[in-house]
């Protein structure tokens, strides 16, 4: 066991970190630049039952510190994943792979994920439970621990591996969802997905972004991300995965004490291809700099300030 | 692709609010006219995409308009100066089926990737005829430094205050055996309208990350979906999914 | 009437700029920078009905594009406010002020809000929701549509001013504690105030802010605010005042096309103490550029995309 | 209060992590020593406080610890680069109440402010005794510069490798008409507790924005609440709401 090693639902990393989905693609552009195997592993684009083309451009805006991307799912399907995506990976990326499932309905999501869930190369499933619910009047199923509880309980009914339920930061109590994902059984909760967001060009008066609302993410919302991992992590039993603006190895350890057992990187990947190998590499100075013997050791290990 | 570090040697403005930048770095990664590179800027968060004009040895030169807080920061930057660049983005255009005599319709900052592929093409011993589009006079630029290439230069602008009155298609030639082209879509659709033989066209779009990675530039070709950063961002006049 | 004014809830501001309560005192400070007469007006410190010291320090911390504070509404009482702090102001802001109101319980809001409306210096009162209901179980007012309803009509029950709602942007949906807060007779919404967020010291692994976690502003959060400004503009009909990393005149801009009718600027006041005035003097210009005859005329200006 | 640009001369470290920077500008509105500047950097949104070592004319010296990313960037910073300052900011020290033998303490960082405030003592014709308090040898710095001022330096260290082994107080003297102090808390305390005169402390807390605007500093004390960047940072032994 190394001194990055973690344990994520019973299957063992070889250091915590995670490219978060939809940064990373399947993983190929990556591979051409550096050995992807030295990551933790990887959560691939978010597949649905169906290929979806997504949202009309432009879908990406510039933020302080950020980005806001309305992508909108573009995916060639489960069925053309299990197909193509997946044996072309097998080439290049030798670890079990975290399979991140999106739907629209209950069913959706089972359907998907059970097909994933007999792919070998497939750890974990991440259920990705921030896509609008469209048979529930299009609100998320993020937003109402009843629908998430549903989600992740028929995910559950029709799957062995690990089930990791992604929440949105788009709530008022976060514990309240993450507490309705354990509740159905969710094997771990990894978050922040996005938080919305909205940018307006003043040139054309129009918002940046042709779906007008999109998902901010990057830098900016490492404060959220941190608070919102702290809250998950003491409101529940099961690991959770920090995600939202980390992009170097302090972020990674500061989520780490915050209560996260692995961390996802998502924007920096965009702005530097390199960005989850140099992570990788400079932890070890980094926890040396901070007397940090075992990452492993360091999980929840925030302390609290005397009250005064 | 590649992620280097180039030093900046020269910044001058060439019209207003078009500025050439060059600068020295490993381009070994810049393979085709059409590419372009994604640069990194102190403050701003996403890198900014730029078409290569041309590539002599170490030696890149970029021409982009200043539009906004990015490129205005990028216009201040001195010689000595360095960039974090990712090289060798984008397919670029495909020179075998340019035929006997090609035509490249620029139009504004459209014109840069026309230096470096009028270059490659006349290399290969075929007439060059370039077709320029610009609003008004004072936009145009670059026109010299075709000419002293070799290739035959026409100039159009909307208001008529320089060369052919009107649009760059009111530059085209009677006969042509092949077409390349980059400017702003409207332009573009006029072009693909306009033009009677097949060719090449060069898609601008907002990008995330400029290489493949994020589908933030993704667009609905015939083909099937393309990404205008890794797919593009120069597509076959028969893959556009525009009414004909 | 100037091209940068603007009517805010019957009110003429010779233009939007508002300094955020808790980013600008009582005003004097600044009143020895330059006059700040040349602000459409200011939103004072948060008042409550009793003195408060507030939380223990660490009260800040720093983020990329941002900062996190954890003062806890320090003041000095609502009857030292009028007695001491308002004759002061006096002397160096001639125009009605906005004065900001915070309480822990229904009656608080009230007994605070009825003794500063009487006060002739007082233009408006905004009234901070983001507090905990200590009646309420601690949960803040503004996440709440009764507890935010019952806060703005026990005021208005007892005030003659114009009364704006401040409301806390870490709710799943901003527009029913909006509408809640229109129904109870709210002349006015002003948001975002801070996400709530936290940072952890590496060195000491202790959260940096004493009080764990804090109010999350600056120009990272921009995107959450105009998006929020965005959506609650086209749910009430009375004006709304953003808020939220507002640090240039492009930011007034984009805020008021989002649909804001003034903007309020916060933490940039922090860093750069001549900010406002610097906003105010380079909105003409900035207009200018964008082809804006007057700002008034903008306000919820922004266009659709024709939907592909 | 000033909002000013100044020009780094020289920045040059002088113990391990310890920085010395002069920089020139308009020190106009710094009228005390235990005043302090607070520094805008680049990619960094609060700025970082500094207190004042020494004013002479228009140049500036300032002192610092590298403890982050700030000061570490700061300390790459080299001369003729700018700075955005704010200046003249807090109270600073109160010389009269000082007497004919004062004694100063300085622990650490805690120790550049000494420097102006020995001067001016100094200049009054009052004999200053400095006591430095370190944790190692490699930590101590400026005192040839304190001693050709014409101070009486003494040196602690907690580890004994440099003048007296043991804390700042193990080296107060017997007898002073009042004392001065900077440095950590818990060594404002033990001076707090082991001085017997009056005198005046110098805190540290984290700021936002260090001239009195977001309460983000406050402290109790016996005479109400107090900002230390505004009403402090220096505070009369009197108001100290400690335990004595």
């Amino acid at each position: 066991m190394g001194a990055l090693s973690v344990n994520l639902c019973g299957i063992e990393l070889d250091n915590p970190v995670i490219p978060a989905s939809g940064t990373f693609g399947y993983g190929y552009e990556f591979a051409e630049l550096y050995d992807i195997n030295c990551l933790g592993t990887f959560s691939c684009k978010g597949t649905t039952r169906q290929e979806r083309f997504g949202n009309p451009t432009p879908r990406i805006a510039e933020c302080s510190a950020g980005m806001i991307n309305a992508v909108g799912l573009q995916n060639p399907g489960v069925d053309r994943v299990i197909a193509e995506e997946l044996p072309r990976l097998k080439k290049c990326f030798h670890k079990p792979l975290m399979a991140n499932v999106s739907g629209f309905s209950v069913e959706d999501y089972a359907y998907t994920c059970q097909k994933l869930d007999e792919q070998e190369q497939v750890g974990w499933l991440e259920v990705n439970i921030s896509c609008p619910n469209v048979h529930g009047g299009g609100m998320s199923f993020g937003t109402d621990p009843r629908a998430a509880y549903e989600v992740i309980k028929a995910v559950k009914a029709v799957t062995r591996k690990p089930v990791i339920a992604k929440l949105s930061p788009n709530v008022t109590d976060i514990t309240v969802i993450a507490k309705a994902c354990e509740d159905a059984g969710a094997d771990g909760i990894s978050l922040i997905n996005t938080l919305l967001g909205m940018r307006i060009d003043l040139r054309t008066r129009k918002p940046v972004i042709a779906n007008t609302m999109g998902g901010f993410s990057g830098p900016a919302v490492f404060p959220v991300a941190l608070r919102m991992v702290y809250q998950t992590a003491r409101a529940v039993k099961v690991p959770v995965v920090g995600v939202g603006g980390v992009s170097t190895a302090e972020d990674v350890i500061e989520m780490m004490l915050a209560g996260a057992t692995a961390v996802e990187v998502g924007a920096a990947n965009l702005v530097d291809p390199f960005a989850c190998k140099k992570i990788v590499e400079a932890l070890p100075e980094t926890m040396a700099r901070y007397q940090i013997a075992a990452l492993r050791e360091i999980i929840g290990g925030v302390k609290q300030w005397e009250k005064t | 692709m590649k992620q280097s570090i180039f030093t900046i040697e020269r910044s001058r403005p060439l019209a207003r609010d078009v500025v050439e930048l060059r600068a020295h770095g490993d381009t070994s990664a810049i393979t085709a006219p059409g590419q372009f590179v994604n640069i990194r800027l102190t403050g701003k968060f996403l890198r900014r995409p730029i078409s290569v004009c041309n590539v002599a040895g170490d030696e890149l030169t970029l021409i982009y308009k200043i539009v906004g807080g990015g490129t205005r920061q990028l216009a201040a930057m001195r010689p000595g100066q360095t960039l974090d660049l990712l090289t060798g983005l984008g397919n670029g255009y495909d020179l075998s089926p340019a035929g006997d005599s090609p035509v490249l319709l620029g139009g504004g900052v459209g014109t840069p990737p026309m230096f470096w592929l009028a270059r490659e093409l006349l290399a290969r011993g075929k007439p060059v005829r370039i077709v320029l589009g610009f609003n008004t006079a004072d936009e145009v630029f670059y026109v010299d430094e075709l000419r002293a290439l070799g290739a035959d230069v026409t100039v159009t602008t909307v208001d008529g205050s320089r060369g052919v009155k009107g649009f760059v298609t009111d530059g085209l030639p009677q006969d042509y055996s092949y077409f390349y082209t980059c400017g702003p879509e409207p332009m573009l659709r006029a072009v693909f309208r306009a033009t009677k033989t097949s060719g090449q066209l060069s898609f601008e779009e907002r990008m995330g990350c400029g290489f493949g990675a994020c589908m933030g530039c993704s667009c609905k070709t015939l083909t099937g979906y393309k990404r205008i950063c890794k797919d593009g961002p120069v597509l076959r006049k028969e893959e556009i999914a525009w009414e004909r």
